[in-house]
């Protein structure tokens, strides 16, 4: 746990880079902690996951959102309750960031019924309609279009809520990423279209099968762009806020690339590193680029944080995440007839199911 | 009642809707300022502006995925595809995201969403542009598949689909647009989906088919009428929800059975309610059932070629008086 | 004869067609520096390079159009989908492009390509990556299918495919890479298309399947043995060409027929099988066909509730049972 | 017939202009005269067709390149005979352009056996082989990715050849053209895009679902673009023979914006003008932008060219076209059986056919 050891720079210039930071970003104390409370969380929550994961208790597919959680934290916390926020199936921070309660999540990823899908969606499919959070999407870029036609009902209704649309870099090359946004610009929609971008779509750097950098992603479609260190959540949550406020005020679209580094394996059953990317690199990043350790550090740095409000708040983090697996585990497995749920929201005269239970009672 | 074509009566279904419920809303390549690049949605612009009645790109799968996310949300929108045809495209939001939001998300999100346009071949447009697609819509659950033949029958049921919370793929006929057709005018006229309509009454053999292929075994059940065979022609009308009372039905008057439809053979829709009806009717059949479809061919130019291709009402007599051992 | 994996056979079909034509390579997502998603190509990028060896981009409508636009100036592409859940996304250059192009230039394109990568479900992986996908390619004519269930059959029809003038999806499954079995050394052992395998012969009952579900039909065999039911396994092992001789000759022999299959029932590959079956052996058949599929559902994460949608060597027997009346 | 009627502008002005015109671009006058008599054969080949396909010789749908044809004469005529041409529907006049002869595009287009396809494809599926015209293609976007295998190949054995591709501008907003441009950009592979720039897909104006231009479409993959006055087939081929050295040289894909405009209606079933576009509009722009009249000008100008030479050699134009059409309607129609050719390349054990015809023999 790295990121709860001190590693505190000493002199008061770093004093004042650390205030100087908060200020420049708007970001008072209370707020610091919070964010700093958030990524805690969301670091315990996935640890709890891989725990879960190695002894079987998850199956499937399993994307963890560890050294990325700034992506969650800083992007949507500044959202308002009626904004939307849409993604892939690297999504169990950002579900909980967007409001579903961690247990509900968890109990999910358990394929349990008090999962948001009763166990139906699993990791990479989970929702929370009453919260705005539309998933949870499997094909890669397949989310994109999607948040076009939420910006899409937003202006239609005339409401004043925008889609924040999460992807990974790799999902740049999708047809649909350049369909949506070519759309979303000429309506004006408005939508925030953010790359995760973690350098690597699995075991291919994005390097490999990009010509330009994904910042310069957006320029057919003259959609303002920007590049955030999405290791930084103090910038991370500025750039999102003002982002917010300028897309609520219809200025039409917005593209992010949002800089990062995924510190596990792409799902729970690929390495974490090997011929794609060395140990080394890794671990560097690591070291360097941990969200946690560069928040923690600043709010040292201002004396805003101390070890033992530190590992206070790291404790309520495991506590919470310790809760969520003890409730998933409580929780029942969906019954048999749950099969046959929520295949077809309305019944017609005539038959919809073809596999003879209709016949066969 | 009121005589209209296809096309009318698809237009003034969609009027109704969305003067009925303002979530309602078209979207696709031509249909707005050009009317449809078959004239469908002709006038709708002028009644109800530029967010409601929209020109897309040409990106089938952007504004398919567009229409999905906004159900999502709460709207109803009808996605219009110049034809089906270009719909492989967009087929992975067919399939991957509308058909299975619902299930995926435990009924957090039902999908009101109408994909509709024609399918299959008109005259000479060549294997890439005559493609029957029923089969890639009816084989997954979650997404209906409706048919019409008709022009009532068209106007019946678009209002049903658009006001039915599932996804429904609505597959017209260019061929169809300007049929001429009686139609009530009963703004809240609905043909409930999953209900077949016996189009002709007759007790030797049942012709069983769906979309614009009614009309080739209607034409065919005339000529075997002069050699006295008298044929039911049964319209299933929606093939998923699949009206299969009505299917057994004939199957128990007639006993011999021919499947007509457009597509090609291969796992088609013939196939499935083939299977069906061996497994629920088996001792009710006096032969094996038979199946006319396009020739296994993808759909050639000319004008000589393509006719062969077509299931034609010489093939359906044929097959009927086969099943008939005449 | 050499034990190995479904997986190595893969590899060595690959390894041995890349040595034997300069013109094969192979292109897809993780192929080359990853080994492939599944290690499927593992150590192929050393042995030929990068230029037959490629890394895609995620961009399967784009690279699936590459490998055919290849196959139109010569080469003989092998395009890897990560799985064919992804393929949705690049069915329009399959269907419209690869299967119709040869017909559309009256044989001046011929189109050897071979898509692979597997179809159906592995363990919990939801409803977007568990769908069974061969009726969206046997329906069309233009595409063959294959769809292997051991690791011979795997080596010998993937070096058969490869060497094929036709597009072929080729069909495997994440459930059989780690399967052992015996595969012939020999550098030019072939499978032929079209030829299926009676993996299992008895008398009293017909179970006919493809790929993955042979070892559920075994299962199942099995089973009935205990109980004194002989069955016939008859591993179809490509779905188009089809061997209709061999499915004629069990049927003659047993006069009774289940299908299994792995993916949903309406308009699947059974529903094909069964409509030909009564058509052409109706007087051998002494019950109805059934179908032993997928519930009719999307895939569900939750593990007890996939194992429920699944076919089960449990309903199989059943099946079974009920067309010997027992 | 406007293109051949004198509209001399008088003085030496213009002599000086038009002189000036042909050596920039380095063009002399057996080249000039060859791509006036391609052109004309273009217009009086496309008239020809119209005139078919009001009597019905001709059916389906059919796409017409009237006012386009220096897309034709000007992008091919640069090219070497191995190298590949590939495009979409409104594809007679490239087709003719790489050397299919103008009779059997004809008899193509009316459904007989002397076409390249033997009748079964039809306007929209003009393919040869042998003279590496690869189609001839129906599904908006779909060549694109193909030209992109086209050079693959290219790269892969060695040759140095390139493929040029073309595309409607309505085409750059499918996922396909962006896909295989991030694709040929990140591989080098030498292909010319070249979007025909006629500022309308069918009834929808470029501008209307686009919110940036043509040219600018190519900017996030890279790739050098440039916009070419196609209406203008001198320049339009000095343009096209340098990129052709260019992407022969190693020096990877281009994007071309080649601005032009469509005569008449997008197909013959369609009307020249409605709500989309005004008539005036149209009358406007054949009277400035007529690529034909434009060439005649200039000739016409540098002496080059008198009324007699012209009308001598539209009557060889017209010839030909009529030559064409002859040919294809004294062509034989497909016989019945091949219906069935031509579905696979090789037959194998069991069956492949499943419409019965095996069984009923
Ligand atoms: C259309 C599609 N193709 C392939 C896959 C398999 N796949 C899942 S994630 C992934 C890599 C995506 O990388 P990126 O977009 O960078 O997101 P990250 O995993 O790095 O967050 C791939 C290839 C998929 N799910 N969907
Ligand atoms: C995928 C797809 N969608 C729609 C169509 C119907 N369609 C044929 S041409 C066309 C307009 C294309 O315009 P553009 O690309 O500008 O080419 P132009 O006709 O102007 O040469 C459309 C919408 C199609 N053939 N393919
Ligand atoms: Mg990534
Ligand atoms: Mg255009």
């Amino acid at each position: 746990m790295a990121e709860t050891k001190t590693r505190r720079k000493s002199g008061g210039n770093h004093k004042k880079e650390s205030v100087a930071a908060l200020e420049k970003h708007g970001i008072d104390e209370a707020l610091a902690l919070q964010l700093l409370s958030d990524m805690l969380l969301y670091r315990r929550f996935e640890e709890k996951a891989e725990e879960a994961y190695a002894i079987g208790k998850i199956g499937g597919f399993c994307h963890l959102h560890i050294g990325q959680e700034a992506g969650a934290a800083g992007c949507i916390r500044p959202l308002a309750e009626d904004d939307y926020v849409i993604t892939a199936y690297r999504e169990h921070t950002q579900a909980i960031a967007k409001g579903i309660d961690p247990k509900a999540v968890m109990a999910e990823l358990y394929g349990r019924v008090d999962g948001p899908s009763r166990g139906k969606g699993g990791s990479m499919h989970i929702y929370g309609g009453d919260v705005r959070f539309m998933g949870g999407h499997g094909i890669v870029g397949g989310q994109v279009p999607l948040a076009a036609g939420i910006a899409w009902k937003i202006k239609y209704k005339k409401e004043d809520s925008v889609v924040v649309c999460f992807m990974g870099d790799a999902a740049v090359n999708q047809g649909a990423f350049h369909e949506a946004l070519n759309m979303a610009a000429v309506w004006e929609l408005p939508a925030i279209f953010v790359v995760e971008n973690n350098e690597y779509g699995m075991g291919t750097a994005f390097s490999r099968i990009s010509e330009t950098d994904v910042a310069e992603r957006a320029l057919s479609y003259g959609i303002p762009s920007s590049s955030v260190n999405g290791q930084d959540v103090l910038e991370t949550y500025a750039a999102f806020r003002d982002l917010a406020e300028e897309v609520r005020g219809g200025g039409g679209p917005r593209f992010v690339d949002l800089q990062t580094y995924r510190f596990r394996g792409h799902s729970m059953s690929d390495p974490v590193s090997g011929t794609y990317r060395s140990t080394e690199e890794v671990e560097e990043r690591k070291k360097k680029d941990d969200p946690i350790a560069m928040l923690r550090d600043t709010l040292f740095g201002a004396g805003l944080l101390d070890q033992d409000k530190l590992e206070e708040l790291d404790a309520e983090a495991r506590a919470l995440a310790s809760e969520a697996a003890d409730f998933a585990d409580a929780s029942a497995h969906p019954a048999a007839e749950e099969l046959f749920h929520h295949v077809w929201a309305e019944e017609n005269h005539g038959r919809l199911f073809f596999d003879g239970r209709e016949r066969n009672g | 009642m009121a005589v209209m074509t296809y096309r009318e009566a698809l237009n003034a279904a969609l009027r109704e809707e969305m003067e009925r419920d303002p979530d309602v809303f078209l979207m696709g390549e031509e249909v707005a300022e050009y009317d449809g690049a078959y004239k469908v949605s002709k006038g709708l612009l002028e009644e109800f502006g530029d967010q409601r009645v929209v020109d897309s790109p040409i990106s089938e799968l952007g504004f398919t995925g567009l229409g999905v996310g906004a159900a999502m949300a709460g709207l109803r929108p009808v996605i219009e595809f110049m034809t089906f045809n270009f719909a492989f495209l967009a087929i992975d939001q067919v399939i991957n995201s509308a058909a299975k939001m619902y299930y995926m998300s435990a009924g957090q999100f039902p999908m009101p969403i109408v994909f509709r346009g024609p399918t299959g071949a008109a005259l000479q447009l060549s294997a890439q542009h005559s493609q029957a697609c029923e089969t890639y819509y009816s084989h997954a659950p979650g997404c209906k598949v409706v048919t019409p033949g008709t022009p009532a029958d068209a106007k019946g049921l678009l209002k049903a689909s658009i006001r039915d919370n599932d996804p429904v793929a609505f597959m017209e006929g260019e061929l169809l647009y300007n049929m001429k057709g009686e139609v009530p005018d009963d703004d809240d006229f609905i043909i409930p989906l999953g209900v077949a309509d016996l189009k002709r009454e007759g007790s030797d053999v049942s012709i069983i088919t769906h979309g614009k292929m009614i009309h080739v075994a209607l034409q065919a059940a005339q000529r075997l009428e002069k050699d006295g065979i008298e044929a039911d022609v049964l319209d299933l009308r929606t093939i998923r929800p699949l009206d299969m009372d009505a299917i057994l039905d004939t199957v128990a008057k007639t006993n011999r059975v021919v499947y007509v439809e457009e597509g090609w053979p291969y796992a088609g829709t013939g196939a499935q309610i083939t299977s069906m009806i061996q497994e629920e009717a088996f001792d009710h059949l006096d032969a094996p059932i038979l199946r006319v479809t396009q020739a296994d061919v993808p759909m050639p130019y000319a004008k000589g070629l393509e006719a062969l291709a077509k299931p034609s009402a010489d093939r359906v007599v044929e097959a009927c008086s086969r099943v008939l051992y005449r």
